[in-house]
């Protein structure tokens, strides 16, 4: 019984930089400075999951996942944004996090595992980012329908903000990603969707995914205007993009885009895609690349040089090792930290739970308590006020069952132990 | 747990049902607050299903009562969404048998965002869930599976029990910065009326509500059990204490053990299926807390472990005053 | 703020019988008696349905919803089937039944609820109809993926038989609609949905459902070929949908058919139209009725005439008295049938609970098992053997506990109480 | 209570461990019934993401492992209709945590089409369901929720905690008329490896398993805690008794009752979040069927009542041997 074979998309899709960089179309208009930003972003993206590999093998993280040659799909959309704009990402585009200057420390504080909180706490943003962007989430696809429903906000308060989401094409299949399309449709809502079309969600392959010709089609289940582009192409990308939002600010509701691309390395640290697929397709790909591609375009009008790459490539080294260490410096989360951000009050049982674990971290027997009243004496049966949440602009009360906890010197020792190779995702 | 009655005399109240409770409360606070808005099937013109928001199309227009397409997942997640964003949804899912499709948003979105994003973003959002049995209605139209919703951390859990009380409960739902289900008991939506204040009010969520006080044993329950608890109570032979616990999660398990302590016998009344309903919880506090002041096990008077049957015969699934007081003797009688 | 306006939808669909009844293009290849077996379907399921509006306003069925004026749609495309084809309806397809000749006196008594177990020993099947029906489903959608399901059983198993599925046009905007067609898709599934398209779920009319241009076109969504036809017109389903069996019988596929039509009456007996519509919208589609468009073809065609249309008409309200006789002489369930049909062994639970209820109806203390030994004496502790389930072919035993229960003498005496006109579903 | 090994000394034995035996079994299923087809993502070519499925597509071909677009709604909802033609489906859904999407059909028509049907139509289906933590993943790839399944009726929930419970559980579920979830211990996948018996074999699904007997304390527990309540067990200065439970719905509720009346104390050792987790119904039970034997009340070593945190810290939200044995401790010190 054969594996799959693999498929070559049809070319037959919106392209403006051909695959060695000369020019197949009008290039967007975009200022030298704004085309090297984007440059500047997409070596960047590589330097800082490329190192999120080999930190991966090193055991620092328990998994990673890269988009390499995929960087221009989410790189030239998130470009199109426009300040204030809301991002809601999946996991495989650091490259909108880049364009917008994200911190990097931050990312990879919380690639390291770290809890949210310990995070805010020991990396405080400086400046965020001018877009908004939304944590990743681990479930496939529900980020598009919470997108939407944030467009939804926009359109009912008149507001001009546009949001943006992803979704790979492997994703598609989930009733979520209809529902969200459906809904954007109905009430015209300046959302627009990218759909990263990698061929592959981890075995399967796009053909095998649905039988529909593109995945750009699907919009016209739900009459979302829909467009293919080649998805490394990073002007084309842009260029499409821009225009959706840009249509959707106006009011005149949602797009949706397919970017074709390849997922040219490994699903995450822990896939092994030779056991499923012929790798000898990646040459193919090799040659679409669009680091190079878009480097050909740059050098060949005049804005980039060989210095100027150096300097991009020391500075992208430079940044993601800063980032390395200000992580890798954070202290271990308090385990404590398990409890925050559930409710913005704490429940009997939160407290007595917060308690038992003290107790179990003091070495202390934590099943004591038979009357309620609390372990050992301790009380917990008394009500607390508010805890968590906006510590700004609220009328919480902050007590030391909350985020203030800082009693953290626990695990985190030699590194995160890795997950079982032989197990993946 | 709280004593006070939610109707203080002085004010001057009008006559409600349940669901003119939740009508009057869901234009009050839309009048308050414009980030209030409505969103579900048939919320719209029609009013609603059972008429629980008629008239506030023709009030707030279609932007604040938002008629959806047919998807409860996608209702929900793009109310997520819009809740992210600052709105303060009030989401109606038309029954609570068919909130199950919307259960990969509800775990993934409604509850998770708050803690994912490290308390960055909230997600104000109600969703109300009319729920129970005992109006002979067709397959899934009558469940009360709040086991689903109380064992997810992220999320609250209530359930008002009268006109009064679905008005303070529905209102504190709405303002609250987390997310909030409210199980609306739907046989009582025309059921009684009893005079409501007019005025804004709100009632706690953290905390139970003391039905009736008495000294041999505690009944546990809430919503349409309520007023089956009262009759119960009126027709045994011993002195009934009954905790309406309103708010099913988190618990206010003060309230419980503190009661159980005092009679020394539980009783536990709910609809819902009997194997990891709400009593499961209940019984296995009150053995962990106060089992030294037991004088009988705890009894679970509840709905059995079957699919709930349709209306020729769900009466002899759904627990009762006769059902409620069978326990009650049952564990009045128990000796050591 | 207004109410939503109606559209007339286009009406540039599939269309064989123009609505005076004159032939718009080629008839499919019927004889005059299959013709004529239409027909018939069409006045029984018209009579049944609104017997089941006055057995509702009696309280005798607690709620009814009916198909008037949108019975082509069932009717046309349930009679493409072949038998031995597998057809999984919504609650609105009564005609597919009648066209099949399945019993209508089990389906009454369904619809006065009773469980399925008294329906099966008092109306035992006698003759079962050659097409196979499962269950209606109260939940939306959720058959036909379970129809996509059945469908590539058929496909994996080399079977020829194809399967059928319904759906309203307001629940295709649940998920499983899209990911059961995708699977479909993907598989190359003998599978065949049927988008009954009456413009109106509930009070959401059917472009605020979605902003698509059709229904059929979500086919393109997952690569399904899809039609879009007059569904008042009983000859244009049939052949859409026996291009559409026989293609996927051929092996080729799955089809997709919006049949557009109008919800002539109320969503069911607990709705009230007028609140929400412009009634006067009726009187369009009353010209375009399916029975009357069809009766005018089969006069012309020297099929039928008054005579025969009254020997029909007659014969339908006798077979449709005559279930309504049968069903209600079913005694009332035992309320222990509760229990059945959940596993095919009895628990500890199970026993336990039916002995507690066994003990509420006899008027004892259901709660006087304190060791879980069983109720004044009554033994609930020890094992019993397989119940209910298959009770032919395979090798399980029936117990006391199980199927074989003959205790009914309970509850419905005089009808069952109607649920409050102001609660609607 | 089932106290035979699944190892009879006589047979021919291969060392497996758990996602050998998973292996295993299913190559042995596939080839005894040919109406036995996988379903799942990556179940193809790849062998599964844990290669649990290796080798058997080449095996059987892409008819009978059948790789499915990415959609556990979409994979539950057609594998119901397969089973509901006679299909033995076993469907593979890639972490507990993935299975909230696919609710909708999992409660409207995998476990209740049979009941609906009148017995006419049943679903032989079983799910296998990779759960718990321990193994330094991700958000909801470490989840433990069979609450959301056991409080279900009309589905089996199964968890088998060795390389031979597993091969004869799954054997017995992929046979069963009735659907079945298969939990399995995903930390033990590449656990301890144990002889299995080559030749085919399976185990009741009713039944629980007496791991060791003991005279002062019952711990009810089951899956990748088995082994931590057998170390604890050694550590602890009480005679223990351990139940696996193994079959978690319908529970068997006699074997959890002989034995906490024969010890009179219980713990209760699980990975889910405590409230409503499975150990309240265990906890409720022993109560009311067992109050006047308990020496002690009855203690829930458990998760807490949080989202399973991420993997920095998941060590302090999990149950060990060491949370066990300071439950046994308490009840064994406790005094009325
Ligand atoms: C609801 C859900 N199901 C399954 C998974 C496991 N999973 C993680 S990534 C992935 C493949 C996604 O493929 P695609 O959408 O094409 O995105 P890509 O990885 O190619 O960017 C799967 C199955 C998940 N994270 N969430
Ligand atoms: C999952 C689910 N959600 C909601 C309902 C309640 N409900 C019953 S019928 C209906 C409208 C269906 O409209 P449509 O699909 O167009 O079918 P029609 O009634 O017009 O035939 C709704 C919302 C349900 N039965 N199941
Ligand atoms: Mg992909
Ligand atoms: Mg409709």
């Amino acid at each position: 019984m054969s594996q799959w074979t693999e498929q070559r998309p049809a070319e037959d899709f919106h392209r403006i930089l051909a695959p060695d960089g000369s020019l197949d179309g009008e290039p967007p208009d975009l200022s030298a400075e704004d085309l090297c930003h984007l440059y500047r972003s997409l070596v960047l993206t590589r330097a800082f999951e490329d190192k999120t590999l080999r930190l991966q093998r090193r055991g620092e993280l328990s998994i990673a996942a890269r988009s390499r040659g995929e960087e221009a799909v989410a790189l030239g959309s998130a470009a199109a944004l426009s300040a204030d704009d809301w991002c809601f990402p999946s996991y495989r585009q650091t490259a909108a996090l880049a364009v917008w200057d994200a911190p990097l420390d931050r990312a990879m504080a919380t690639l390291m595992g770290l809890e949210p909180e310990t995070v805010d706490e020991h990396l405080p943003v400086e400046s965020p980012p001018e877009v908004n962007f939304t944590p990743t989430y681990v479930p496939l696809a529900v980020n598009v329908t919470n997108a939407v429903g944030s467009a939804m906000a926009d359109r009912f308060s008149d507001r001009e903000t546009v949001t943006l989401s992803y979704i790979g094409e492997g994703s598609t299949s989930q009733g979520d990603f209809h529902e969200a399309l459906n809904f954007a449709g109905v009430y015209d809502a300046p959302a627009v969707t990218v759909v990263q079309n990698n061929q592959w969600a981890i075995s399967v392959p796009a053909h095998q995914q649905t039988a529909a010709e593109t995945f750009a089609v699907k919009g016209a289940a739900h009459g979302v205007p829909h467009e293919r582009v080649d998805g490394n192409d990073v002007l084309a990308v842009y260029e499409a993009t821009k225009e959706a939002v840009e249509r959707a600010r106006a009011g005149n509701g949602p797009g949706l885009i397919e970017c074709v691309t390849y997922r040219m390395v490994e699903h995450n640290t822990a896939d092994e895609p030779s056991v499923y697929r012929d790798e000898s397709e990646r040459e193919y790909w090799a040659e679409r690349d669009p680091l190079d591609r878009f480097e050909a375009y740059l050098r060949e009008a005049g804005h980039l040089d060989d210095g100027a790459i150096e300097e991009i490539e020391t500075e992208a080294t430079e940044r993601v090792d800063d980032a390395v260490r200000r992580a890798r410096e954070v202290p271990a989360s308090a385990p404590e930290r398990m409890f925050d951000h559930h409710l913005h009050t704490e429940s009997w049982t939160e407290r007595h739970q917060r308690s038992e674990l003290r107790a179990e971290l003091d070495g202390r027997n934590p099943f004591t308590d038979f009357t309620g009243e609390g372990l050992d004496g301790e009380d917990t049966a008394s009500k607390e006020g508010r805890v968590g949440g906006d510590e700004d602009g609220s009328d919480s009360t902050a007590t030391d069952g909350g985020t203030t906890q800082a009693d953290e010197g626990t695990a985190r020792e030699e590194g995160v132990a890795t997950w079982d190779g032989g197990e993946r995702r | 747990m709280s004593r006070t009655d939610a109707v203080e005399s002085s004010e001057s109240t009008s006559e409600m049902n349940v669901v003119t409770a939740v009508k009057e409360t869901l234009g009050q606070e839309m009048r308050r607050d414009e980030q209030v808005r409505l969103l579900g099937y048939d919320v719209g013109p029609i009013g609603g299903v059972y008429r629980a928001t008629e008239g506030l199309y023709e009030e707030f227009g279609p932007e604040r009562v938002i008629d959806a397409p047919l998807s409860e997942n996608g209702i929900l997640g793009t109310a997520v969404g819009m809740a992210m964003r600052g709105e303060r949804v009030v989401v109606e899912i038309q029954f609570m048998g068919f909130f199950y499709p919307a259960f990969g948003q509800f775990m993934y979105t409604l509850v998770k965002t708050f803690e994912r994003s490290g308390g960055g973003l909230e997600v104000p959002l109600t969703i109300r869930l009319p729920y129970g049995g005992g109006i002979k209605a067709s397959e899934y139209h009558s469940e009360s599976t709040e086991t689903y919703l109380a064992h997810t951390p992220g999320v609250r859990v209530v359930c008002p029990s009268t006109p009064a009380e679905t008005k303070g409960v529905l209102a504190a739902s709405i303002r609250d910065p987390d997310p909030v289900v409210v199980m609306e008991p739907k046989n009582q939506y025309r059921g009684a009326r009893e005079p409501v204040p007019e005025a804004e009010y709100t009632l706690s969520l953290d905390e139970a509500r003391l039905v009736r006080e008495g000294s041999d044993v505690t009944v546990l329950t809430w919503g349409a059990m309520v007023p089956e608890a009262e009759i119960a109570a009126e027709e045994v032979d011993a002195d009934v204490e009954i905790v309406d616990l309103r708010t099913l999660s988190p618990l206010d398990v003060e309230a419980v053990l503190d009661s159980v302590k005092k009679t020394g016998r539980c009783v536990i009344l709910h609809e819902a299926r009997r194997t990891l309903g709400l009593g499961a919880e209940l019984s296995a506090l009150v053995n962990e807390y106060a089992l030294d002041r037991l004088r009988a096990p705890v009894k679970r008077a509840t709905g059995y472990d079957v699919h709930m049957p349709g209306h020729e015969i769900e009466e002899f699934y759904l627990p009762d005053a006769e059902r409620a007081g069978h326990a009650i003797e049952a564990v009045m009688n128990y000796e050591f």
